[in-house]
């Protein structure tokens, strides 16, 4: 029986616990219609459905985990497995291919001395999935039963219930720290492997950056592996010239649509804008590299800078930010509709134009808000690595001249892990180093961003 | 069909190939072949992770969640044959598919001149013969050639084209200085800081692995020079022109036979213990030799093939599966 | 009160005036914003329509064949496509074409047929086994070298004889409904969206089945029930910061956690999926806690008071009125994550697959690689196929999301 | 500071020096008051001394507002409601409440008020719970106004109406007592007379505690009244005693302000 | 209907059968009324009736509202209001507000006050806005209660404090004409006599429009009564005229309510 099929025997299950849970419910009231029940029918049919439905889907995942191995076991103390050879690949590729035949999943076998092993296989399948079946029926009725017992007219099904969403609540809020841990745990002892090769003061404080991946990885020249300039790239590209792009566009816009704007064109006009956050960035790197970039480079050309380049953080950073105008849009936006209309009125009410009720009124109540679209549009950009390549090359330069070649830490990563040096190799090492030092810079960051919001929060009622 | 849970058991009904970007889209070619010629196989999956990660995930081990081919656009390091070793990837099969040429062109009609390998290092080193660069035109490197501002768009460094770019140009223009021939004696490590580091002032730009936008670049700025793989070059002829090397002009004809000096080797590596377990993975492997002739569909798409002898060798390899002996190895 | 001025007082005209002209500014500014971001989106729209339309096409020759000059025949009580497909391939179907393409319209131009296209015949005939009993013009690919030829571009040879056939009417370039259909191959001509789009399309069921309902319990969690303490700080710092994780070290991660899992999954939509919900689920959470900080509390009281418990307040009143900013945090978080390339080049999405995967946990790749494959592919043909593509992956987005902009008009409120 | 003299045994609340703080800030002190379903109590006080903070301690809505702070012990029907296993959902849907600023739900009419029956499924099928809040409409004065327009949003009603749609939907759960915040404030007279009927009504059979600023209004309703200032109950009586013969100066002062 | 019988020419404004609708539903009903700065003229009326709909009207407070529409004529000083050219920001400034539910702005209290002077540039430098805002709260009789925590959130205050808050904000702004909905239906009668002390204080300077339910109200502050019936301005005229001797027989049977 396949996962799916499994599924939807459980969802059945639980569906008709529901529908009977509830229907004994009101069984209590139409019993003895001055009975106050504790809690709605529909929490009961809930209660009884959960008591089905997890331990019917917790037995269906512990079989699906061991019963490939418990096949597999039959199967070998077959007689027929004792022409198998020894363990190998060929003997995995042979069982596999049985089992594939047995189950239906391939029309046959394309190894011949495999065939002898599918009549044991579909033997073994046959009966273990009647046992794990039999499991399962009898763990959703078990608990089925004991839950349908203990409905009664002052049972308080929703307190039970509702315990059982703050628990899945919790687990989803755990998802994150789980993830956060995964992440530090995944760059964390490569990156000490690279420390054990590049001293972090040299990594931390060096300004030149050009690893080499294809040099011998016993000669490592730490004096090339100088973050500096990466960190500084990111900030100068992805934090500063993007946001003064983003933040006033993005704003602007929400502004507009919110205050100014027809309803009618807010619905259309807000879509379209979030359009901006899809476009595929291969898209806005060659947008960037063959209309921005030289844009830029005639312009500074006539403004009389020499030796503009056609790479530049300028370039690279303009259609940065022109992508992350939405994550600033869309979430002003919203922060600042849901001010309520009564602020509005007040502000308006004393004679201020729109303008300073939207600056002094709106803006702050929807701060928290802005803030945090704007802390989206700036991790978006730190993450970029298209554009940054496309539009700004790839060289390292520790310079606060906007017109001048960068690149960022993301891109460097991305560039380290899929490129051509091999895992072992300190420059391909550096990539774990890069992401962790930036997971470190960023955490602190939103240490920092907290507290900060926290004091500024203006609550309205 | 669910895979039987996380058991060593499982196995693939693909072929599965990593490796190159540069190989990438000749194996592509092969496996659509393969699928054509052989029906009742499934269309093997061919990922370009770059060479590096391809050994890497070719080397993890043996079993079906381990590719079976690593595609490469150099030969296998000893460490990573070591690695390999190790993680009981005893046998594997080097065969060599092909050449490729790292070809020098600018826009039709733009700057043009005869390098050499001296030339390009001169105008691309960081510090060339160990002095700092100073050169901001072509004319500081030579004065012969024409006063426009040296600006080359190439592979990063993290690709196998870069590398072939140091060692079949960079390296051979700095040993011309005696200097240079003595320090490598002496100090290694230095010497090939000298000769391979390339520059970061914005005369050399890194464009990514992005090569068609290199070409697009080169086309509208008729000052700049582009360095890429043959095939690229070969594609948009029409608009570019390829620059000599030595005299030598970067065709077809003069990549197979070595005389223009910017080629390369293109291999794959096959491990012998999958061969028996995966459906089709020799097939696909003689698809390889059916392919890579000179006359073949991979010629079409650029592919240089390699001498006759080279690719007897080969084909013996694809049949014989011999195993790669680590002598020899870098 | 002896104050600089009154609402009447000349100093204060002066002053509106400027107020005014702030506003009128400030107005300005506003629509400048609005238009010149969506002037960014049409210069941008129209470049790839224009770049794309052509890659929804592609050259077709007119080639008659005769079948009644030849013994062809479609094997008695065989109705499965490919093995008639197989059995006219033994019968020498490939040949036949090429002949009546050369009789036709010569010799030089039957070579610029694409070598597959005979297929298209065979499957024609197991389509209508009576095609067989007559005369028939099929429309037939051509090779990529004649394609670009009609383009203009390409090598000089051909021009001519691309020009010739086109004024006899036997070379046409028509809308090539198979581009949707087909998947991944090496021949601009023949390569087609739907692996990929279909790669897409299950890798987001995917993203969205997981980081919606986590994200949406996450931010409920943490902005209604969370205790204020250092775990809940950690919990919300941990989240902002996975918002600025970049996607890369996502990609490191399904490497590392999911494919360590489930090894032979490698490529497959399912870890794809997972990978970037764990990208997206931040963005829906952090809009999602904003948009439930904005509902006023006076709604929460006004239910608490009747006696709704702490999860009825929230599922019955906060969630409806924080939707509309919950969906925006879906909608620019699921167009991120459509977009995103980089950290499925870890987990092997990157894949040359010519098949379209079957289900969550076949090889696949998505529209963003394809996309970022084809635009460095040497062949130029994929120029125009590259922004077919791209167009593809934007309707696809405004597919995607246009549930979720219905819903969040819908769910808008003001109070 | 008094407490009331002879507290009858059956009291449905009761509360035992109650003070509440925001933060460090103390907004009532020592509140000691017994609440009978027999009699309606009426607050009356300047602004600003602790009614409506004393008021939402009686169905632990303090409880939302954050840094707000109980001590002291409250009692419904004898049992602590501060004790930790304290059912508060229970407890508020026994203690109704209706606030000062009316909120009604960004939802139709019907909806304010078919929600609490909704949730605590007072109502079987779709024609009982038209019937409530039909019933609950008609108490409140407010279905001759609405009664075509049920599909309306409650916010979109003038500010007399929202407070009379507050107070239709607090007593369609039928809650044992109800609290009300100024309910009639922002009532014109006749509606303000509509609710006092339904007070009397309910009187009897709810404990009903009413927050006025109108001497009036807290002579005609209640049959007790407390008087707060800074956060203090000052005086508690029956209410014509306290209209008559008040035993405070500050009280006096107060109820003679002439003003109301 | 009724209008006015000898409209003194000085009116300060002046309306001229104005009818609001809600989208198709009519709130108010050909409304034609002078206000004069001499006098304060109470709306008194049932709830829903339609007062705060035309409030909002006299200085447009109603374009906020989508599908509000008005007809009809209103004049400031002998203008249009509703005229395009029409300064709205101006018209504002000179006829404030104050909102039937408080709606303090999520800043300090002193930002509160001093929002309004600041954005019409009425002071100079520090000292002079510090000197407005006391002012202003003392008029509004609350300084007191807050002069020690002027930065507190305007929201974290008491109904009663809140609204006081909202009064000192609209009269810090010195309007010509001051429109209040219900100002003092959350205030306790202290506090109401010194809202009502203020309201005779500026007098005679500002004309002054105030909504009340409150019979008592209407009679202790205006000179002039206009009573509101379902849209229509059933019966303007002396305070004490209507009180007394009410034409209109739905007027004597408001008034008569005996309540309030
Ligand atoms: N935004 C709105 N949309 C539609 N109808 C409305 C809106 N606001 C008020 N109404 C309706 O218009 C009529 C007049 O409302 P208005 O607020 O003017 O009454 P009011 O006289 O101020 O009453 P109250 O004394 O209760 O405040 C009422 O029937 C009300 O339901
Ligand atoms: N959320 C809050 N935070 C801090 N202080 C508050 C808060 N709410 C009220 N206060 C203060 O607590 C005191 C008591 O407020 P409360 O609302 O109980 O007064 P009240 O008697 O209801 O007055 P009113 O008749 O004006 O409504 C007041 O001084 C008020 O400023
Ligand atoms: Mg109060
Ligand atoms: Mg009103
Ligand atoms: O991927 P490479 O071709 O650069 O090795």
């Amino acid at each position: 029986m396949s996962p799916s099929l499994l599924l939807l025997l459980a969802l059945g299950l639980g569906l008709t616990a529901w529908l009977a849970a509830r229907a004994r419910a009101w069984s209590f009231r139409r019993a003895d219609p001055g009975v106050r029940l504790a809690a709605l029918p529909g929490y009961h049919g809930w209660y009884v459905a959960l008591w089905v439905l997890v331990p019917a889907l917790l037995v269906a995942l512990v079989w699906n985990a061991v019963m490939p191995q418990l096949v597999l076991q039959s199967v070998l103390a077959d007689p027929a497995a004792a022409s198998l050879p020894p363990f190998g690949m060929l003997r995995d590729s042979m069982l596999a291919e049985a089992r594939a035949a047995a189950t239906g999943a391939a029309p046959g076998v394309f190894n011949p001395a495999a065939r002898a092993l599918i009549e044991p296989f579909r033997a073994a399948i046959g009966r273990f999935e009647a046992i794990g079946l039999a499991a399962l029926l009898v763990a959703a009725f078990a608990g089925g039963a004991w839950a349908f017992l203990r409905l009664k007219p002052d049972f308080a099904a929703r307190t039970r219930v509702e315990r059982a969403v703050m628990v899945a609540l919790v687990l989803a809020s755990l998802v994150a720290i789980l993830t956060t841990l995964g992440i530090f745990i995944s760059l964390v002892f490569e990156t000490v492997r690279f420390f054990g090769m590049v001293s972090p003061i040299d990594f931390l404080f060096g300004t030149h950056w050009a690893p080499d991946p294809m040099a011998r990885a016993e000669a490592v020249d730490p004096s090339r592996y100088g973050a500096l300039p990466l960190f500084w790239g990111t900030i100068y590209i992805g934090a500063i010239i993007a946001m003064i792009v983003a933040i006033p566009l993005g704003l602007m816009s929400a502004i507009y649509l919110t205050q100014y704007a027809s309803p009618r064109w807010r619905k259309w006009l807000k879509p379209a804008l979030e359009i901006l956050a899809g476009v595929p960035t291969v898209v806005y790197g060659y947008f960037a590299a063959l209309t921005v970039a030289p844009l830029v480079r005639d312009v500074a050309r006539s403004l009389g800078v020499a030796n503009a380049s056609s790479e530049s953080a300028l370039a690279a950073g303009l259609v940065m930010g022109i992508m992350i105008i939405p994550f600033v849009s869309s979430m002003a936006d919203d922060s600042i509709a849901a001010v309520p209309q009564s602020m509005r009125d007040g502000s308006l009410a004393m004679g201020a134009t729109t303008n300073e009720t939207i600056r002094r009124v709106l803006v702050p109540a929807a701060l928290p808000g802005i803030v945090a679209g704007v802390m989206l549009a700036v991790s978006r950009a730190i993450g970029e690595t298209m554009i940054v390549v496309m539009a700004a090359g790839a060289a390292a330069n520790l310079s606060a001249n906007p017109l001048e070649s960068m690149t960022t830490v993301t891109f460097q990563i991305v560039a380290m892990l899929t490129g051509e040096g091999s895992f072992d190799h300190p420059a391909t090492l550096s990539a774990f180093a890069l992401g962790f030092v930036l997971f470190l810079v960023t955490l602190t960051l939103n240490f920092i961003a907290l507290r900060v919001v926290k004091r500024f929060r203006e609550a309205y009622e | 069909a669910c895979g039987g849970g996380g058991t060593s058991e499982g196995t693939r009904d693909s072929v599965r190939a990593v490796g190159s970007s540069t190989v990438y889209p000749f194996a592509k070619v092969v496996a659509e072949n393969f699928v054509r010629s052989n029906s009742g196989f499934a269309s093997p999956i061919i990922e370009s992770t770059g060479t590096g990660g391809g050994i890497e995930l070719f080397c993890q081990g043996v079993g079906a969640n381990t590719p079976d081919i690593a595609n490469a656009s150099r030969r296998m390091k000893a460490s990573e044959f070591e690695k390999c070793q190790k993680n009981g990837v005893k046998d594997i099969t080097e065969i060599q598919v092909g050449l490729d040429g790292i070809a020098f062109a600018s826009k039709k009609g733009g700057i043009d001149m005869n390098l050499t390998p001296e030339i390009v290092y001169k105008a691309l080193a960081a510090n060339p013969y160990g002095k700092p660069q100073t050169a901001k035109t072509w004319k500081d490197v030579d004065p012969s050639l024409p006063a426009k501002p040296i600006l080359v768009y190439g592979p990063p460094s993290t690709s196998g084209t870069r590398d072939a770019l140091k060692e079949l140009i960079l390296s051979k223009g700095c040993d011309a200085d005696a200097g240079m021939k003595a320090l490598k004696d002496s100090d290694k490590d230095k010497h090939e800081q000298v000769c391979t580091e390339v520059r970061d002032d914005g005369a050399y730009v890194d464009q990514g692995e992005q090569d068609n936008l290199i070409v697009q670049k080169i086309e509208s700025n008729p000052d700049a020079m582009g360095v890429f793989g043959y095939s690229y070059l070969e594609e948009n002829l029409d608009q570019l022109n390829g620059l000599t090397m030595n005299g030598v002009e970067p065709t077809y004809d003069n990549i197979a036979s070595f005389k223009y000096p910017g080629a390369r080797p293109l291999f794959i590596y096959v491990k012998n213990a999958h061969l028996d377990a995966i459906r089709g993975l020799r097939e696909f492997v003689g698809e390889w030799a059916k392919s890579w002739a000179k006359d073949g569909p991979l010629a079409k798409i650029g592919l240089v093939a390699a001498t006759p002898e080279v690719e007897a060798k080969s084909a013996e390899a694809a049949k014989s599966f011999t195993p790669l002996s680590p002598t020899g190895l870098k | 009160m002896n104050s600089t001025g009154t609402t009447r007082s000349p100093a204060f005209e002066a002053r509106l005036k400027k107020r005014y002209a702030a506003e009128r500014r400030f107005r300005l500014a506003g629509l400048g914003a609005i238009l010149f971001s969506v002037a960014v989106l049409v210069f941008l729209l129209a470049t790839m329509t224009f770049n794309g339309i052509g890659g929804f096409q592609r050259a077709t020759l007119q080639v008659p064949v005769d079948f009644a000059s030849v013994a062809l025949n479609v094997p008695a009580g065989v109705s499965d496509t490919d093995a008639i497909v197989r059995a006219l391939e033994g019968q020498g179907l490939a040949d036949v074409v090429s002949f009546s393409a050369e009789r036709a319209l010569g010799k030089a131009a039957a070579g610029e047929i694409n070598p597959q296209g005979w297929r298209i015949v065979a499957e024609k005939i197991a389509a209508d086994p009576s095609l067989l009993q007559g005369r028939h013009v099929f429309e037939l690919p051509v090779t990529e070298s004649l394609a670009a030829a009609l383009r203009g571009d390409g090598h000089r040879e051909l021009q001519p004889l691309a020009r010739s056939l086109e004024a006899k009417g036997q070379l046409a370039t028509g809308f090539d409904s198979g581009f949707l259909a087909r998947s991944d191959a090496t021949d601009p001509q023949q390569v087609g969206i739907w692996g990929a789009l279909k790669g897409s399309i299950l890798t987001m069921i995917v993203t969205l089945a997981l980081a919606f309902p986590i994200g949406v319990l996450a931010a409920l969690y943490l902005e209604e029930y969370a205790p204020r303490n250092r775990w809940t700080d950690l919990i919300e710092v941990s989240i902002n910061n996975l918002a600025a994780v970049p996607s890369i070290i996502f990609g490191l991660l399904g490497l590392a956690l999911f494919l360590g899992l489930f090894p032979h999954m490698r490529s497959a939509p399912l870890i794809g999926g997972m990978t970037l919900a764990l990208m997206t689920m931040p963005v829906i959470v952090i809009a999602g806690r904003n948009a439930i900080k904005a509902v006023p509390p006076s709604i929460r009281d006004g239910a608490m008071a009747l006696g709704a418990s702490p999860v009825q307040v929230v599922f019955h009143h906060v969630l409806p009125l924080a939707l509309p900013g919950i969906l925006t945090g879906t909608i620019i978080g699921m167009a991120r994550a459509l977009g995103e390339t980089a950290p499925l080049l870890m987990i092997g999405m990157r894949a040359f697959v010519a098949t379209p995967p079957g289900g969550f946990t076949d090889p696949a790749t998505v529209l963003p690689v394809q996309i970022f494959l084809w635009s460095d592919e040497i062949d130029r043909g994929f120029v125009e196929r590259t922004s077919a593509a791209i167009i593809v992956l934007l309707l696809f987005l405004l597919l995607m999301n246009g549930v979720a902009i219905y819903l969040r008009n819908k769910f808008e409120k003001k109070w | 500071m008094v407490t009331e003299t002879n507290p009858s045994p059956e009291a449905k609340m009761r509360t035992r020096d109650v003070s509440v703080f925001y933060g460090a800030k103390q907004a009532v002190d020592s509140v000691s008051i017994d609440i009978h379903s027999e009699y309606v109590i009426a607050f009356i006080g300047p602004s600003g001394c602790g009614k409506s903070t004393f008021l939402r301690a009686l169905n632990r809505m303090n409880d939302t507002i954050p840094g707000a702070r109980v001590e002291g012990c409250i009692e419904l029907d004898g049992e602590d409601i501060y004790r930790s296993k304290m059912d508060v959902v229970q407890l508020r849907a026994r203690v109704g409440m209706v606030f000062q600023k009316p909120n009604p739900f960004p939802k139709s009419i019907y909806e304010n008020i078919a929600y609490g029956p909704r949730i605590h499924g007072l109502a079987e099928g779709k024609s009982e719970l038209d019937a409530i809040v039909e019933k609950s409409l008609r108490r409140a004065g407010l279905w001759d106004e609405v009664k075509d327009r049920l599909s309306d949003s409650g916010t979109a009603l003038s500010g007399g109406q929202q407070q009379r749609l507050c107070i239709a939907r607090a007593i369609a759960v039928q809650p044992e007592v109800i609290l009300m915040d100024e309910p009639c404030s922002a009532l014109d007279p006749i509606a303000t007379a509509r609710i006092e009927e339904l007070i009397d009504e309910l009187r009897g059979r709810y404990a009903i505690v009413i927050v006025t600023h109108s001497m009036q209004q807290a002579a005609r309703v209640s049959q007790r009244t407390a008087f707060f200032h800074l956060g203090k109950m000052v005086e508690y009586g029956h209410t014509s005693d306290i209209f008559t013969n008040p035993r405070e100066e500050r009280t006096k002062d107060y109820i003679t302000g002439r003003y109301g």
